[in-house]
């Protein structure tokens, strides 16, 4: 897979927050020009720090890169401003949205085209989205942090390509999305890649990952332990069974392991101590 | 009926000016959300330049080093002192900014003593009869900047990139950082169009009918607090209706004390704070600001 | 406080027995006296704080060079209390077991707070002031006419001037606290008197712009306004006064004055129209304290001089003559000084002030103020339009009781 | 206010024809529906349907423009949202609300307010009752942070937490309130499969050993199908379908503006992939 | 974290804390009159310190109306405890009321006006709370001035002598001696400082530790989730004004007893401004670092200016050039502004890093091992 030129590379990068917690260890990952590549990894296994890391706003966190580098084709990239990598076209679409939320739809956008000084490729820019995310059309004066859930993420995501990126990051876009916005979306990025973007995709949905992915990475505990195409990771057992949900069907006490019991609280017991306490 | 007209006239000229500073309040605060308790002595330090440079560079050439030496402090604290501090917390940095003005305020009134700063204005004490009132010249030359900055603003706020970028990057950093802003740039542009606010404002506080300013100037300015408040402390135009209102609530409630003596006085120092309090009981974000947006 | 012997904290022993013959207390050794003095260098008040403080060391220095007291040197500890009142009281604690007395207490606030005190201690004090809130005071020395004083003097001044008559009203824009209140007594006095019409106008001493109330008192019609405000406010009222056509004279109290005021945009409106009421002579006057006060500022001081500068001189002589009493009693001791202050009843300070008499302290030493108006001059920038004189109406005023 | 009772006496949260609009724009129109005490009922729909909006008319944030709220026989709509988590509506937020500076401890301490007295004066005097309370409430939190999932984390402050932790921990908190009626806001957002199908057998473990009910957003259709005894569909703020699992899943209304699966399924689109996800129909 | 590390630290605090109890009860015996007033005006600072840190740094509320209820507190005890008396702006009335029980009802008037500020402060938020709690300072001014009957105008009112079942905080009454030391004013006014500041200590770490405490922080961190976990939001937010104006009034009433005269130019703006200075430089949020912030910003200026005459490069008074008093001033704003610069957390994060207390940000590596939830799920994959 290192035969078509990076678009970007991670090698070998270590991070930490703090003096102590040790996010990512070792990490290294390709994008291939004009790839998707998928990042699986159960929660807290340093998928958000990477992408921090690529973006250079893992300071912003209290992190720091302890050692490795990243590279947008040739050019390190580690530990250089969130500003000037977004200049080198690497834009991220944060966990979480991140959208302004007392700005508008359209101004959100703008701030998403900011850097493109060319009026009319931002307008053409601009039209793409609102092709892709009709409702944001709909709703382009609207306050951001007044739509609903599904909408500030379409609006996260139209909001970076605004920016025209040569390599797009995308952190967990499905997040809290219906199911035919999902398909949308993978639909959008296939199109995005198509039309000459790189991406870097982490995501929780497998399903989704894969089946959009050229490759695949999977992290754990800030380490790659699997990569491959991403065909070859749907097929593996393992990942079928942690991250594509096969196996046992609920409620099977052998693939749940030994269950925590809870008690209801006892209410009246809590009242009586009360009174006892008062009298 | 012309005594009210007079107090008003006399009002709006003074709420103008609070308006300028209180335009300075707001942007910052949109920017960084810093309230910049340095922009009383910034104010003082623009003006005592320009006292000191109008002899050589005469007035309009030392209004213009006045603002440009403002507005240097200002982006300066911005660049040196808030940006680097080890926490982002608004009050930890409003207090910074109080500890600059207790410095700065010390200086200079050290260097000012009981010196009266007057300018080398080319309105002087000339009066322009508009019917009946007699206003001061320097007072309408006021009243104009003034408008006019607020407009600039406005515009600038609203339609330009660097007021987006601003607004971008007051509510989230680091998502406007993802979005190659320079927010840095866009913190240190606003404190330094802040800055060089305060030191046209400092002129105009000087300058007819006020004799001149006094070492205490920074104090007047905080005046425009309740003003930025009340008109909504992210909202430049409403910095200016805020200032209106203070001024002109000051001056009548002056005005009219005899009247209502029971209230004691003297009035005005109270007046404008009251109010900004019933106001904030109507409106909590001021009339103009941006509400608190609580959307879970 | 006193301390025994055998006490875990150092002693400071109480005042060794005469040596000469004169008894001596706390601040006071075969070869010094100190004072203290806790004053304004910083703060608000900086600039009187100062120049209060040349006056008296212009004083004190002649006065060592020719022996000073007792044969004793005087000395003055002066400290900065910014005009903060918790540091004013921390420093009096710090300072009153090493002083015979205080030679100067600048701010009101200061003096309420720590007269109790300063009775307790038996410490005789100079408050930097001229309320008569601060008369009836066996440890306190005032010296010069009050406010209110200088109001009805001035006042009388400008009806026999005809600058106003009967029926007329006048406005009085004076400073909330002390200095305002106690000449609004006295304007408001001089007013009933004379069958005038008063309106006050209080502002606050941060209070930079008066232009509201001028407009205000011209919307009553006044014929003259009078001030008992900071020198900065005096300009802006003249300011008002010429621009809004109203152009009646303006009255002001001493403090209202400040030479700078002169380069200031409302200069000329001051000195067109503005009078300083004021018991103490001009710097620039012709009489040997002034000459002497100016020879010597001269030869110490680069800044321009400031008008109260001639007053704190005297004041200072005033206190030294108080002590000078106490040596002669032989009891250089606080209750010495205590006993020496009312047996003074006639003071020379070499024509600075009106002659002096400290027998009742309820009674401020002298009724009399003179009248002075702005002029071009490096010397405190005011000349001399009539000599200090009593009114029947000053000379009539029952004196408010603190 | 009176002191709301504190049993554990299952009611039915009913919400019937609310009506929520944002000046122009109307997020919730007439929809009524009712969890019945001990079942899992879910609230689907496509995205700015207006699922959040009713979780907080449900719960008091936002005052209904029409319509009621009824839990059991009391009145919810014009409770305040303290009032009616007093009650004993326990909610996850679809956008995380914790408080970040605060460990995960206290955080789930928090949810223990309504069930501990202790005031000002009792607090600041240290009184042995409070003492003895907050001892018997931290031992309860511990218990309920077990279940969850999330002792290791207890001291941690929650702001360091990866994306997934903190919605556990969203969880146990609304769980520490013990509610009788909890509100989960897409709860499995972020999760990858096998924790998500954690997450589905700990929501089932939470109706059948506590005998809550849950009203459930999620998009998650695998989850959702495979836990929930009955589903409310909204689309646009309107109520479009309503029923089994089995039989909402059918609805062509429901397929066509929110689930898209006849599409997906005519096309064999891989990237259709979340609903046929192997859990799906499994129901228990 | 380990067990050996915990207690040691243990050990230590308790260590520094026996030395502290052991240095305040016996230096009324070495100090003399300068030091004990400073200290007892550092006791009462703390004590408002801490109340502005329970409502700004733990409650999130920013005030700068702290002076405002100080005054409050200060007056209400003058009013109450002095009698109809002759000022010197006319006549003054007076409760009369025994000075033990009028300072305790001086410090419950304090919370009383915090809580008629609850219909602003329940609604407010952020700097616009602080900016409006400024027109509380002004308002506080002008009752102050114009008031004068009660108040004294601005020559303010004696503070009548504090008398606890007959022993009085004053020179006399009883004539005390203790080991040779005469146990005057300010020795007397130093324990009652230092034992109100520990009450209130004690009091406000209870609070933070437990329920309400909690309770306000979420309300600080989202109002919304705290509501919906049960928390009234507005009576909390009141609550804090109330207790914040609650210590606000002890200090006042402390402060004013040391002042011996109450005058309304000290509750002036720069004083609430020097509160907030105070809890910001100890540490927002932190108890100890209140108190830290309140001797740091009380003592530093009197101690400079005690000083001065030894410090070379100051002019002497009078002179040219920098006096004592503005180098002071100089260095208060610069220490603000360095302490805000290099010290995250604050005089309290000083302490906290000397004890070796690691920040929450960083937890110990241990713990970060265990960061992977589920253990028993990871996956076995080849590597
Ligand atoms: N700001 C921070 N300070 C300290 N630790 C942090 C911080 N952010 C993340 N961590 C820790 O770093 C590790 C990796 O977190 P990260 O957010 O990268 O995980 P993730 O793979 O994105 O998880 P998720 O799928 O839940 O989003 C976790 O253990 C987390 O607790
Ligand atoms: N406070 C508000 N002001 C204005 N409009 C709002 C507000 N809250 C919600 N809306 C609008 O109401 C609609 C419903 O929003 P809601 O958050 O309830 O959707 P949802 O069903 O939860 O969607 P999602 O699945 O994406 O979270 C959206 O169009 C949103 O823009
Ligand atoms: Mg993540
Ligand atoms: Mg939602």
């Amino acid at each position: 897979m290192s035969a078509s030129p990076l678009a970007l590379k991670v090698a070998d990068v270590s991070a930490r927050y703090g003096r102590a917690v040790s996010a990512l260890d070792r990490a290294a990952l390709e994008i291939p020009e004009g790839a998707v590549v998928a990042v699986l990894g159960n929660n807290g296994a340093g998928k958000t720090t990477l992408l921090r890391v690529m973006s250079g706003t893992h300071r912003l966190h209290g992190g720091e890169i302890t050692g490795g580098q990243v590279f947008v084709g040739e050019t390190p990239i580690g530990g250089l401003n969130p500003r000037k990598i977004v200049a080198h076209g690497v834009i991220q679409v944060p966990e979480g949205r991140r959208i302004f939320s007392r700005l508008t739809v359209e101004e959100n956008l703008r701030v998403g085209g900011i850097r493109t000084r060319d009026r009319r490729s931002a307008a053409e820019a601009r039209a793409r989205v609102f092709d892709l995310f009709p409702i944001l059309a709909d709703r382009r004066h609207q306050r951001a942090g007044l739509m609903s859930g599904g909408e500030q993420q379409m609006l996260a995501i139209g909001r970076a390509l605004m920016a025209s990126p040569r390599v797009l990051l995308l952190d967990e876009p499905s997040l809290g999305l219906a199911p035919l916005v999902v398909e949308q979306i993978a639909h959008v990025i296939t199109e995005i890649n198509r039309q000459g973007t790189s991406v870097l995709l982490v995501e929780q949905n497998a399903e989704v990952a894969l089946g959009v992915a050229t490759h695949a990475y999977v992290l754990e505990l800030g380490r790659v332990v699997l990569s491959g195409p991403a065909s070859e990771l749907r097929n593996s057992p393992a990942i079928r069974q942690l991250y594509l949900g096969d196996g046992a069907p609920l409620g099977d006490e052998v693939a749940d392991g030994p269950r925590p019991v809870l008690a209801p609280w006892d209410f009246t017991a809590a009242a009586r101590t009360r009174s006892r306490k008062a009298s | 009926m012309t005594y009210f007209v007079e107090l008003l006239i006399n009002g709006v000229s003074i709420g103008l000016i609070y308006a300028l500073i209180a335009i300075g309040f707001t942007v910052i605060f949109k920017a960084t959300q810093v309230l910049n308790f340095a922009q009383g002595s910034t104010l003082l330090l623009g003006a005592y330049v320009v006292v000191q440079l109008q002899e050589r560079l005469g007035f309009y050439g030392a209004v213009l080093a006045g603002v440009a030496v403002a507005a240097a402090v200002a982006g300066a604290i911005e660049v040196f002192l808030v940006r680097r501090a080890s926490t982002h917390e608004h009050i930890s940095l409003a207090i910074l900014t109080l500890g600059i003005d207790i410095a700065l305020a010390t200086e200079l009134s050290r260097r000012i003593g009981s010196e009266v700063l007057s300018f080398a204005d080319p309105w002087g004490n000339r009066t322009t009869a508009i019917g009946p009132f007699v206003v001061p010249q320097a007072r309408l030359a006021a009243m104009v900047v003034c408008a006019v900055i607020a407009v600039a603003f406005f515009a600038l706020l609203k339609y330009t990139s660097w007021g987006i970028a601003v607004r971008a990057t007051a509510e989230d950093p680091e998502a406007a950082a993802l979005m190659g802003i320079n927010r840095h740039r866009v913190a240190a542009t606003s404190w330094a169009l802040a800055g060089g606010l305060a030191a046209v404002a400092g002129v105009f506080m000087g300058t007819a009918p006020s004799p001149g300013l006094t070492s205490t100037a920074n104090v007047t300015a905080l005046n425009a607090f309740p003003a930025a408040v009340i008109g909504g402390l992210d909202s430049p135009g409403g910095a200016v209706v805020g200032g209106l209102i203070v001024g002109v609530v000051q001056s009548l409630s002056g005005g009219y004390n005899d009247q209502v003596s029971f209230l004691g006085s003297p009035l005005s120092e109270v007046s404008g704070y009251v109010v900004m309090i019933m106001i904030l009981l109507w409106r909590p974000s001021g009339l103009y600001g941006t509400r608190e947006m609580t959307r879970v | 406080a006193s301390v025994t012997a055998c006490s875990t904290k150092k002693d400071d022993g109480p005042g060794a027995e005469s040596a000469d013959g004169v008894k001596m207390g706390p601040g006071v050794t075969k070869s010094t006296i100190d004072l203290g003095v806790i004053t304004d260098l910083s703060g608000p008040f900086a600039t009187v704080g100062n120049a209060l403080n040349q006056g008296a060391q212009i004083w004190f220095d002649e006065l060592n060079t020719d022996g000073g007291i007792c044969g004793r040197e005087v000395k003055l500890d002066v400290r900065d209390s910014g005009y903060d009142l918790p540091k004013s009281i921390s420093l009096y604690s710090e300072m009153e077991a090493d002083v015979l007395g205080f030679q100067m207490i600048l701010g009101s606030p200061q003096m309420a707070a720590l007269g109790p005190k300063m009775e307790e201690d038996d410490i005789f004090v100079m408050p930097g002031s001229w309320a008569s809130s601060l008369l009836g005071r066996k440890n306190g020395l005032i010296v010069g006419a009050t406010f209110d004083l200088e109001m009805i003097n001035g006042i009388s001044w400008m009806m026999d001037e005809g600058l106003i008559k009967e029926g007329d009203t006048i406005g009085h824009i004076y400073l909330q606290g002390e200095l305002g209140e106690n000449a609004l007594a006295g304007s408001t006095y001089a007013a009933d008197q004379l069958g005038l019409t008063l309106v006050g106008q209080e502002v606050p001493p941060t209070a930079t712009d008066v232009t509201s109330q001028v407009t205000t008192l011209k919307n009553k019609g006044v014929k003259a306004i009078l001030l008992s405000t900071t020198p900065g406010q005096t300009a802006s009222a003249a300011a008002a006064d010429d621009a809004s056509g109203l152009k009646v004279p303006l009255l002001g109290s001493n403090p209202s004055w400040a030479p700078q005021l002169l380069g200031t945009a409302a200069g000329d409106a001051l000195k067109e129209h503005y009078y300083v009421a004021q018991s103490y002579q001009l710097f620039n006057a012709d009489v040997p304290g002034a000459e002497k006060v100016r020879e010597e500022y001269a030869a110490k001081y680069k800044d321009e001089p400031i008008a109260v500068i001639p007053w704190s001189y005297a004041a200072a002589s005033a206190y030294s003559a108080i002590l000078e009493k106490a040596c002669e009693n032989g009891d250089l001791t606080r209750e010495g000084v205590l006993a020496a202050y009312p047996e003074i009843t006639e003071l020379d300070t070499g024509g600075i002030m009106p002659p002096l008499d400290f027998s009742d302290p309820s009674e401020p030493p002298t009724r009399s103020v003179l009248i002075a108006r702005p002029e071009d001059n490096p010397l405190g920038g005011l000349k001399l339009v009539r000599e200090a004189e009593t009114s029947d109406l000053a000379a009539d005023y029952p004196m408010p009781q603190g | 206010m009176t002191t709301p009772p504190l049993t554990h006496q299952p009611r039915k949260l009913s919400a019937e024809g609310i009506t929520k609009t944002f000046g122009g724009v109307t997020a919730v129109s007439d929809v009524s529906f009712e969890v019945i005490p001990g079942t899992i009922h879910a609230l689907i729909g496509p995205n700015g349907a207006g699922k959040s909006t009713c979780f907080n008319v449900l719960t008091g944030v936002y005052r209904p423009t029409a319509g009621t709220v009824r839990l059991g026989d009391e009145m919810l709509t014009d409770c305040r949202p303290h009032e009616v988590a007093k009650l004993g509506v326990g909610r996850t937020f679809q956008n995380i609300a914790l408080a970040e500076r605060l460990s995960v401890r206290d955080n789930l301490m928090l949810a223990r307010h309504r069930l501990t007295r202790a005031g000002f004066v009792a607090t600041g005097l240290g009184l042995p009752g409070a003492r003895r309370e907050q001892r018997r409430h931290l031992e309860r939190v511990r218990e309920i942070a077990e279940f969850v999932g999330v002792t290791h984390l207890l001291s941690q402050p929650t702001g360091t937490l990866s994306y997934g932790d903190q919605k556990r921990v969203e969880l146990a908190r609304a769980l520490c309130i013990e509610p009788s009626v909890l509100l989960l806001d897409e709860p499995v957002a972020g999760l990858n499969a096998s924790e998500s199908r954690h997450m589905a057998r700990q929501i089932l473990d939470i109706r059948d050993q506590l005998g809550v009910s849950v009203l459930l957003v999620e998009h998650d259709m695998g989850l959702v199908m495979s836990i929930a005894d009955r589903v409310t569909v909204l689309d646009f703020g309107r109520l479009i379908a309503e029923g089994t699992p089995a039989h909402v899943q059918q609805d062509p209304a429901v397929l066509s503006a929110y689930l898209g699966t006849a599409a997906g399924a005519t096309s064999g689109d891989q990237s259709s992939a979340p609903l046929t996800s192997s859990t799906t129909g499994s129901t228990p | 974290m380990s067990e050996n590390l915990t207690a040691s630290r243990q050990w230590a605090t308790r260590l520094l804390v026996s030395a502290s109890v052991v240095v305040v009860l016996i230096a009324p015996l070495y100090l003399d009159q300068f030091w004990l007033q400073l200290g007892f005006f550092c006791f009462a600072a703390a004590v408002g310190t801490l109340g502005l840190n329970l409502l700004t740094g733990i409650a999130g509320l920013l005030s700068l109306a702290h002076g405002f209820f100080l005054a409050v507190g200060a007056y209400a005890y003058v009013f109450l405890a002095g009698g109809s008396e002759e000022g010197i702006s006319g006549a003054l009335v007076g409760a009369g009321l025994p000075s033990w029980l009028a300072a305790i009802l001086a410090v419950g008037v304090a919370g009383f006006a915090g809580l008629l500020f609850s219909p602003i402060s329940g609604r407010l938020r952020g700097i616009y709370l602080g900016v409006a709690s400024l027109a509380l300072i002004f308002i506080g001014q002008h009752v102050l001035h114009n008031y004068e009957s009660v108040t004294g105008g601005f020559y303010g009112r004696d503070v009548p002598t504090l008398s606890l079942f007959g022993f009085t905080f004053a020179e006399t009454d009883p004539v005390l001696m203790v080991l040779g030391v005469p146990f005057g004013r300010e020795e007397r006014l130093w324990y009652l400082g230092a034992a109100i500041l520990l009450v209130a200590y004690v009091f406000a770490r209870n609070i933070v530790a437990g329920r309400t405490g909690r309770a306000m922080q979420l309300v600080r961190d989202n109002e919304v989730a705290a509501s919906s976990m049960g928390i009234d939001v507005r009576h909390y937010k009141a609550s804090a004004f109330v207790l914040s104006s609650i210590y606000a009034g002890a200090a006042g009433v402390l402060i004013v007893l040391a002042l011996g005269r109450a005058v309304p130019d000290y509750f002036g703006l720069a004083l609430s401004i020097s509160y907030l200075i105070m809890v910001v430089i100890g540490g927002l949020g932190s108890l100890p670092g209140s108190v830290a912030g309140a001797f740091f910003v009380v003592a530093l200026p009197e101690v400079l200016n005690h000083y001065a005459t030894s410090l070379p490069f100051l002019s002497q008074p009078g002179g040219d050039g920098v006096s004592a008093v503005q180098f002071s001033e100089y260095l208060y704003g610069l220490l603000v502004v360095a302490v805000i610069l290099f010290i995250p957390r604050g005089l309290a994060g000083v302490f906290a890093s000397v004890r070796g207390r690691a920040a929450p940000r960083s937890a110990p590596a241990s713990d970060g091992a265990q960061l992977e939830p589920q253990s028993s799920e990871r996956p076995h994959l080849p590597a």
